[in-house]
């Protein structure tokens, strides 16, 4: 039997990790994969809490559904953003976009 | 440590890998491929917690859809031409971020009493499921269609090319 | 349980959807439908959904348990149906004139804001989260929807990036509150909240900040505010406008019914980190305000100095009244309209002249002496200026913040709207003693002038007659905090 | 008579709407409609100066009490009311402003430059002030303060003059944006003053009687009396946060610069007397010291300044700030006599700094230069203007039979009789600077030799001679028979001091 | 007596007309003034019949001559306006009317032409107005109301020729030097006030006896208050302004500087005296000793003096001088007589000096001498005028000056005295040189000579009037004259402090004064005679001392100084102060500060996104820790 709570640290693990992408990486579409990190860790949080804890009802379940699915619409229209800027700038490097400021 | 908890580590040990190797990579490609694997990982806790649907819907929508567009656009946006380094000059700063935040998850996880830890759902009834998912959640299951609507339209307006591009 | 599964509550929204693709279709096979036309439609679409919401005024029933229908929800919906009217109105000229495919304009607008009535009835977070999610992807598309603009690329992407970073971070608090209260619904995350807490505060908390953090993306708080001014100026002026009015006004109201409903057994424990965040957020936007010569992204700090005054309203809630809640709501309606003129009257130069420099103005009294008028309204009424909507919104805002303790946020609120009203005057001056670049007169617009004219009505209308709009901003808030109250965590005054 | 009173304000606000609905090609209408209305105000607060009955009490008369927001959150019955209502001590001060606006008007006769948008702020602005001396609510009374202060701003800036010196310039913008700025930097005080007295009253309303029924908590009323003294203090010139007002008044046009002088800067002390002292009787007891010292220092530091100065405009706001110091002193004595010429002066310098600023302008109309070393032997050509001019002059360096004696006389007594003898001893050596500046002035502009520069000035326009004239009038008839003024003005000062 | 209030209206009234419909009436109303002072003059009488018909022997019940009305009143504060007629009051309305109406007959003569002649007969019924509500006031606050309403007249009056820059300042001077006085008068009536608890005069005297007032207050207050008289009648060190006046029409001059306003320090302090005598008698110390250094300033500075007005407004600081010392001296009645007798030699002095300008159109002595053949009867007048003025027998002077000798000789140390003989010595040397450097010896300015003639008989007139008044006056301090005249007795039996005082008449004292009178005049032919050869010897043996008389003991320079290196230099380093310290340091500063905090805060919008995004994971964890450092 696993305890919940080794799902928990994997899960703050994942998070952490997604979380030094975004802040380290420079390139648009590695950070947009960051972020899809942190969303895997919620739904392993919401996965865990939903059958170790609330087993009657399935909410966490069905947030981890909701949310695989709008990770993937978020993936999209980023990826759709970063497309529209490399074609307009020639970079998809996020400090290289930085007309916009103070 | 039984077998179920040997299972848990390896998996857990390829997740952290695969998402290290995301964040970390010198190279973008590589770094995609660590995201598969981090993803089909992933999975592998999903099915450990017992949701065979959501690993199912985890490779299917990520290993399937997710990955090969985000490879789709390192190739148009040419990521592995760019000379300059992947990583931004705030990394000391994202590692300390990071490390704090996993400071106080962990704190979160561990020192939490968390209640009915024994009492896990051995699995989960896909019947059930749908009904909740179809008659409960109607209304955020349409909305995110709407989403994914929107996610549509604004991706496809936004990169496709206009007359005299 | 049984649930109620009456379709027919929705109402307002599926016109929303239906009137979203017709727009689209329309322009996708009507080729010869002037593109300002289209407004003209959304406009209708989104003035009928408001209409029809009023079917439920003083209704209290719900959808499913996720989606209230009350007053507050109501009052919302009608809210946000206007504000969307506003919206399709002030982009008419500037889509036909400025932007591609105006259909899926007008679409996304009225899809960002049946996102944003879902925000304000959801009594729920995943419903919540959802409809955040989708008024939120409109809106990125919408600020980088200026295709060969660079700005606007920017704006997107930072907005729509770090929207997805804020999101995780959203979504990862819930899932701590989820567990912690082992459901999603407001009512019973309150009722498990005000029992004993001491086994999983560290997880409460975390989750707690992180949905705070969430919220203060979204409505532009102080540190989470970056994204504000650079999607601001990125994004297309009417966008704009609606990012300010429909994004913040939807983000306030779920963060409102979310601190009001779920969390409001905790008010003793974030009390004062959310009065902190808010006296952070107004020195900051309001300081920053006067740096700016870009009257988009002065405008961008002077609503993240309205956050920090809105956030007020959220640090003084009690579980004994509905006050704080109804002086926050009538505070955003004022701020949402005094905005929204100030947007209409900024679209209106733009659309004459192309440019958005508050040097642009120069001269704009002689030029357009209407158009000058309202605009120094609208400010006048956000530095909360007496005869108009701000006055009276801000002084019931901050004596109910006082009436909780926080006299001191209050006495810092007072401050910073004071310097607010400094770079308000600069822009004043530019426009009244400038010299105009020429002299002529511009051609009025009645349309926009109309619409411009509409709105300065309503803040002359709180500002000097309250009494109407704040009877129903308080049967709104008073519906929301009942639910609240109706769940048994609210303890009654002693 | 209820009507009076929202009659009072509702003119200038018709007006203003009435000037919005005039195109602007038609600006002899503009100044038709804006006499008639002027005239209209000047009538009714001479009528509810008149009427005022006597009776003791809380001296409240005319009240008029609509409902505006009520029995909404924290608001219980009657939360906040549009209550007017005038006693002994707006009497006057209505009375006050109705002349300087009716005199303004003819002041302002010859303004062309978009004279329309100028009367429409002029008239906002006096409907403001008319607000505030009549609100018996402290929402409203807040309300109408802000809404006085705000139209200052366009004012100044547009109509206004900017003023060079040998090594620096004060322009315009420059005064109009400080003027703002440091009054609604006052009222951010005031403000938090309201919202802790409403708390601290629980009453669940902002009317002034109710709040002024309940008795404070002594450690609040210290806290909370330096809030509202700060803050209205600012707008009475209160030392030293008087800069906005020599900068203000000189940027100002004409019209505007008597208004504000004459009867804005009275709004600070009326806010004074009409909240922190009627609501906080112990804080006023414990922050009069500082006050009376604030006063002292500058009603002397204005006079010294005013000495110094060569543009007459400049001379005129000091002496502003000097005469207000005047008034905070009379305040700052709690006595029914000081309190009394502290009312008195406002009225009395409300006229004659009004006259001053009028004749200055009608000088600076002509010459276009305000430094009075450049004139000489004016009175030669100009003999009504320096007349006028010395009249106001002398009321304000306290020649008996006229206003400024009256009053200076009833602050002095009150100063010794509340035990600060060396204020009082300062206060009256302040006085006699005020004879050196103001005589010194008038030997250098108007007597002495004839400056031929000036051969071309006129005589003051009709207009002008009319408004000064008017002003003139109430200046003597104040020094002469103050009566009337007292018995109303004490009648008031007494139940505030609850003697 | 329910007339008086008349007396001082009907000026007030002719003022008012003539202010405002003057210059269409005839002549500019020239009569409606003379009028107006000529009825009061009258009334004079009335007044002063009824007076003797209420007064039991020669003790007189104040409260019958009170009268008045209520002007403000609330809770215990009230202020009456009334008057009062005593026989202090009654001197003084002799002698205001009197000599207002010689003035104003005379200058119908004199200021005929002149472009603003209505205006100048409107000011001096306004002044008229004032000094007599002045000498009628019953109480502090209408005294101190027509006091400041004399200074006014005499700005005006003064300032009368304001074309001329010396007039303006000088106007100016007189004002505002009397004003300084004025600071101790306002506040001793102040502080009388606060513990009486009211301005009556007379109730105040009764509550000083019954001693309401400690000592040293009351001896304070007395002291505020004769800052008042110091400036109102030109005592060092306040006396500079009169001089300077002189820059006035010369009638002007003879009213205000001589006969009226000067005296009305004097006036002050003689209706004061309960409250002096209840003093410590530092005050009275005070009085004399101020009275005594002006008496011998103003003298020895007469003697420099070369403006023929100069020198009699130095001998009216002279006189001013002495009637202090008598008023130190605890005697009203000799303050009085001297008062009534000095009002018309003095005013003579001024108007034939008047006539003697008017003729020449010079003042300055040294272009002055030998009228005495053209203009004989004004020589005359002059004559009778400087000599009852260096104290001959019998004229007014020798009487009233005899009188303060005496009483200085009875209650003063022999320094006292001993330069007040000294002064009336010098007082009749400069008396003398003046008349023989304008009347007698060559004249120095052959042109001026020429053309100098009488005046037409409406200034001779009064003139005449005067020197008749001058011989005269002086008797009244006889009891028989007095009794004659419808009174109890000499000036004595009707003017006094505690008591009447009977009519004595120490032989050495007038031999002694009349002494010294004679050896100035003799003193005053020796050196002045001819070519004046032994004055111009003795002014280069004792050079310092004549430069420093000559530069007015330096006084001028000195306040000339305090003025521009004090109060100036003050005044231009607080507006500096203001400027740059208050103004752009704290003003401007603490705005400066706003806008740069934003200036700094901006910088944190640096436009890159990772930024933006530490700064949201920075947040969340700051927040998160302090959550839990709150709650553990």
């Amino acid at each position: 039997m696993i305890p919940i709570e080794n799902f928990l640290v994997l899960s703050g693990i994942l998070f952490s990790i997604g979380i030094y992408g975004v802040l380290a990486r420079r390139n648009a579409v590695l950070i947009i994969m960051s972020v899809e990190l942190m969303l895997q860790a919620v739904s392993i949080n919401f996965i865990a809490f939903a059958v170790y804890l609330h087993p009657e009802q399935f909410t966490g379940l069905i947030f981890a559904i909701f949310v695989i699915t709008i990770a993937a619409a978020e993936v999209g229209l980023a990826l759709g953003i970063i497309l529209r800027i490399f074609r307009n700038k020639g970079t998809a490097n996020v400090d290289e976009v930085d007309m916009l400021k103070w | 440590m039984s077998y179920e908890e040997v299972i848990f580590y390896f998996v857990a040990a390829v997740t952290v890998l695969g998402a290290l190797g995301v964040v970390v990579a010198r190279n973008v490609v590589h770094s995609a491929l660590f995201l598969i694997l981090a993803l089909l990982a992933v999975a592998g806790v999903f099915i450990l917690l017992s949701a065979e649907f959501l690993a199912i819907v985890q490779i299917l929508i990520y290993g399937g859809a997710v990955t090969i567009l985000i490879l789709f656009v390192m190739m148009l946006t040419r990521v592995r031409d760019m000379p300059q380094a992947l990583d931004g000059p705030q990394r000391p700063f994202a590692a300390l971020a990071a490390g704090a935040f996993l400071a106080l998850s962990v704190l979160a996880a561990v020192s939490s009493d968390w209640p009915g830890e024994t009492e896990k759902i051995t699995v989960v009834p896909f019947r059930e499921l749908g009904d909740a998912l179809f008659r409960i959640w109607a209304v955020p299951f349409e909305v995110a269609s709407l989403v994914l609507l929107v996610a549509l339209i604004g991706a496809i307006i936004l990169a496709r090319s206009e007359e005299g591009e | 349980m049984e649930l109620n599964l009456d379709w027919s509550l929705l109402t307002p929204e599926y016109i929303l959807a239906g009137g979203a693709g017709m727009v689209v279709l329309l322009d996708l096979f009507w080729g010869r439908l002037r593109k300002d036309q289209l407004a003209y439609v959304a406009a209708a679409v989104a003035l009928a959904s408001a209409l029809t919401a009023l079917i439920w005024v003083n209704d209290d029933t719900n959808f499913a348990n996720l989606i209230d229908i009350d007053n507050y929800t109501a009052l919302f919906r009608v809210f946000f149906g206007l504000i969307g009217v506003f919206a399709c109105l002030a982009s008419a000229r500037f889509v036909k004139d400025r932007l591609l495919h105006a259909g899926e304009y007008y679409g996304l607008i009225l899809l960002s804001v049946l996102g944003a009535n879902l925000m304000a009835a959801a009594s729920e977070l995943l419903t919540a989260y959802i409809s955040l999610e989708l008024l939120s992807f409109s809106l990125y598309v919408l600020t980088s929807y200026a295709k060969f603009d660079l700005r606007s690329n920017e704006g997107g992407l930072k907005y729509m990036l770090l929207g997805a970073f804020s999101s995780a971070i959203f979504l990862y608090g819930i899932g701590m509150i989820y567990g912690v209260s082992g459901s999603t619904r407001f009512s019973e995350i309150a009722a498990s909240l005000s029992g004993d807490t001491a086994g999983f505060d560290m997880a409460m908390f975390l989750g707690l900040v992180l949905i705070i953090a969430g919220l203060g993306f979204k409505v532009a708080a102080v540190p989470f505010h970056m994204w504000t001014p650079d999607a601001y100026e990125g994004a297309p002026l009417p966008i704009t406008a609606l990012i300010s009015a429909l994004g913040k006004a939807a983000g306030f109201a779920l963060f409102l019914k979310l601190f009001g409903q779920a969390f409001i057994p905790l008010v003793d424990d974030w009390r004062v980190f959310i009065a902190v965040l808010s006296a952070m957020t107004m020195a900051l936007g309001n300081l920053v305000a006067i740096q700016q010569r870009n009257i988009k992204r002065l405008l961008a700090y002077s609503s993240i100095g309205q956050v920090g005054f809105l956030m007020m309203g959220i640090a003084a809630l009690t579980p004994e009244n509905a006050d704080a809640a109804s002086a926050l709501v009538l505070h955003l309606v004022g701020y949402v309209i005094s905005n929204l003129a100030v947007f209409v009257a900024i679209i209106i130069y733009y659309n004459w002249t192309g440019k958005e420099e508050i040097s642009d103005f120069a001269g704009a009294a002689e030029r357009a002496p209407y158009l000058a008028l309202a605009l120094s309204i609208g400010f006048f009424s956000l530095s909360g200026m007496p005869l108009f909507a701000g006055f009276a919104t801000k002084f019931i805002l901050f004596q109910a913040a006082a009436e909780q303790g926080l006299l001191w946020l209050s006495s810092i609120a007072v401050f910073f709207s004071f310097v607010s009203l400094y770079y308000y005057l600069i822009v004043i001056k530019e426009m009244y003693l400038g010299k105009p670049a020429e002299p002529t007169r511009f051609p009025t617009p009645w349309l926009e002038y109309g619409a411009l004219t509409l709105l300065v009505a309503g803040v002359f209308l709180i500002g000097l007659y309250p009494q109407p709009v704040f009877d129903i901003v308080e049967e709104g808030a008073v519906a929301m905090m009942a639910v609240a109250e109706a769940a048994g965590t609210v303890t009654a005054p002693p | 008579m209820d009507w009076v009173l929202f009659a009072l304000i509702a003119i200038p606000v018709g007006a203003v709407l009435v000037f919005m609905l005039i195109p602007s090609r038609y600006p002899q209408l503009v100044r038709n409609v804006a006499v008639v209305s002027g005239f209209a105000m000047f009538v009714l607060s001479v009528l509810v100066f008149v009427k005022y009955e006597f009776g003791g009490g809380s001296g409240l008369r005319f009240d008029l009490q609509l409902d505006w927001l009520e029995n909404v959150a924290f608001l219980g019955e009657n939360g906040i009311t549009y209550h007017l209502a005038v006693d002994g001590i707006s009497a006057p001060m209505v009375l006050l402003t109705g002349i300087v606006i009716f005199a303004g008007v003819f002041i302002s006769w010859n303004i062309d430059y978009r004279n329309k948008d100028y009367f429409v702020l002029l008239f906002l602005l006096v409907s403001g002030v008319f607000g505030v001396f009549l609100s018996l609510d402290l929402f409203f009374l807040f309300f109408f303060y802000e809404v006085a202060v705000l139209p200052m701003y366009l004012l100044i800036a547009v109509w206004g003059a900017s003023s060079h010196f040998g090594t620096f310039t004060r322009t315009k913008e420059y005064a109009a944006m400080k003027l703002v700025l440091y009054l609604v930097g006052g009222s951010v005080l005031i403000f938090i003053g309201i919202i802790a007295t409403f708390m601290e009253a629980g009453q669940g309303t902002f009317d002034l009687p109710v709040l002024g029924a309940v008795t404070y908590d002594e450690n609040f009323q210290k806290a909370v009396f330096p809030l509202f003294a700060l803050g209205f203090g600012i707008l009475a010139g209160l030392w030293p946060f008087h800069t906005w007002s020599p900068d203000g008044h000189v940027a100002a046009p004409t019209a505007v610069s008597m208004l504000h002088a004459g009867v804005l800067m009275k709004l600070g002390a009326f806010g004074i007397l009409r909240v922190a002292i009627t609501l906080f009787p112990e804080g006023a007891e414990f922050w009069a010291p500082v006050l009376m010292t604030l006063g002292v220092t500058g009603a002397l530091y204005g006079a010294v300044s005013a000495m110094a100065q060569r543009d007459l405009k400049y001379m005129v706001g000091y002496s502003s700030v000097s005469h207000m110091g005047f008034v905070l002193m009379g305040l700052a004595t709690l006595t029914t006599i000081g309190v009394n010429g502290a009312v008195l002066q406002m009225f009395a310098h409300g006229v004659m700094t009004a006259l001053m600023f009028a004749m200055v302008g009608a000088v600076y109309d002509q010459a276009h230069v305000r430094d009075m070393t450049l004139f000489g032997g004016l009175a030669q050509k100009t003999p009504r203007l320096a007349a006028f001019f010395a009249i106001a002059g002398l009321s304000s360096l306290g020649l008996p039979g006229l206003a400024g004696f009256v009053a200076e006389f009833h602050i002095f007594v009150g100063t010794f009789r509340a035990g600060y003898e060396w204020a009082g001893v300062l206060g009256i050596l302040a006085a006699a600077i005020t004879a050196t500046y103001i005589l010194r002035m008038l030997a250098m502009a108007f007597f002495g030799p004839f400056n031929e520069r000036w051969a071309g000035l006129k005589e003051m326009r009709l207009g002008e001679q009319f408004g000064g004239a008017l002003l003139i009038v109430f200046i003597v008839f104040m020094g002469v028979w103050p009566a009337p003024f007292i018995d109303r003005i004490s009648e008031s000062v007494e139940f505030i001091l609850r003697v | 007596m329910e007339e008086a209030w008349l007396i001082p209206a009907l000026p007030a009234a002719a003022f008012v007309i003539l202010l405002l419909f003057g210059k269409y009436l005839p002549r500019h109303g020239d009569w409606l003034a003379i009028g107006a002072i000529a009825t009061s003059f009258v009334l004079f009488f009335f007044v002063l019949a009824d007076l003797l018909d209420d007064m039991v022997g020669t003790e007189f019940d104040k409260a019958l001559g009170q009268s008045g009305i209520e002007w403000v009143s609330f809770g215990d504060f009230e202020l009456r306006l009334g008057f009062q007629v005593d026989q202090l009051a009654i001197v003084m309305l002799a002698v205001v009317t009197f000599i207002t109406l010689m003035v104003l007959v005379y200058s119908t003569g004199y200021m005929k032409g002149d472009p603003r002649y209505g205006w100048y007969f409107a000011a001096i019924s306004l002044f008229a107005a004032a000094m007599l509500t002045l000498v009628l006031a019953d109480n502090f606050l209408l005294l101190y109301a027509a006091w400041e309403g004399v200074g006014f007249g005499s700005y005006l009056l003064i300032g009368f020729w304001h074309e001329k820059r010396s007039a303006t300042e000088a106007a100016k001077k007189a004002f505002i030097t009397t004003r300084i006085g004025d600071v101790g008068l306002l506040i001793g009536i102040i502080l009388l006030w606060r513990e009486a608890g009211t301005f009556d005069m007379s109730e105040i005297f009764e509550f000083a006896e019954s001693g309401g007032y400690s000592s040293e207050y009351l001896t304070m207050a007395v002291l505020f208050l004769f800052a008042g008289a110091v400036g109102k009648s030109a005592q060092f060190p306040l006396h500079v302004w009169l001089p300077d006046a002189m820059e006035g029409p010369t009638p002007v001059s003879a009213l205000i500087h001589a006969a009226t306003m000067v005296v009305a320090g004097v006036y002050l302090v003689a209706r004061l005296m309960p409250l002096f005598a209840a003093a410590d008698p530092i005050a009275l110390n005070v009085v004399t000793a101020i009275g005594l250094t002006t008496v011998m300033m103003s003298a020895t500075m007469g003697l420099v003096a070369t403006d023929i007005k100069r020198v009699i407004a130095y001998s009216t600081i002279n006189s001013l001088g002495l009637m202090m010392v008598a008023l130190g001296s605890l005697s009203v009645s000799a303050a009085m007589l001297y008062l009534f007798a000095h009002s018309f030699f003095k005013a003579l002095l001024f108007l034939s000096a008047g006539s003697v300008i008017h003729a020449t159109e010079r003042q300055e002595v040294s272009e002055l001498g030998g009228l005495a053949r053209r203009m004989p009867v004004t020589a005359a007048v002059f004559a009778v005028g400087a000599l009852s003025m260096a104290g001959i027998v019998p004229l007014a002077g020798f009487w009233a000056k005899d009188e303060i000798l005496n009483v200085a000789g009875d209650s003063q140390n022999f320094v006292v005295y001993g330069f007040l003989m000294l002064s009336v010595f010098i007082t009749a040397l400069y008396m003398t040189r003046v008349v023989i450097l304008t009347f007698l010896g060559e004249p120095r300015d052959r042109e001026a000579h020429q053309h100098a003639h009488d005046a037409e008989p409406v200034m001779t007139l009064p003139l005449l009037l005067l020197a008749g008044l001058t011989v005269m006056a002086g008797f009244v301090v006889f009891d028989g004259v007095g009794e004659a005249l419808g009174f109890p007795g000499g000036i004595g039996e009707f003017v006094f402090l505690e008591g009447p005082e009977a009519f004595h008449f120490p032989w050495d004292v007038a031999v002694l004064s009349t002494l010294s009178a004679v050896a100035g005049l003799a003193g005053g032919f020796y050196f002045w005679s001819g070519a004046a050869e032994p004055a111009r010897r003795a002014g280069e043996l004792f050079r310092p001392a004549y430069e420093i008389l000559k530069r007015k003991f330096f006084m001028d320079d000195i306040y000339q100084w305090a003025i521009d290196r004090v109060v100036l230099a003050a005044g231009g380093v607080i507006a500096w102060f203001d400027r740059n310290v208050v103004n752009d340091t704290g003003v401007d500063g603490s705005a400066r500060l706003g806008v740069f905090a934003g200036f700094g805060m901006k910088f944190l919008e640096t436009g890159k996104l990772p930024n933006y995004a530490l700064a949201i994971v920075t947040g969340v964890i700051v927040l998160a820790i302090v959550f839990m450092v709150v709650r553990v």
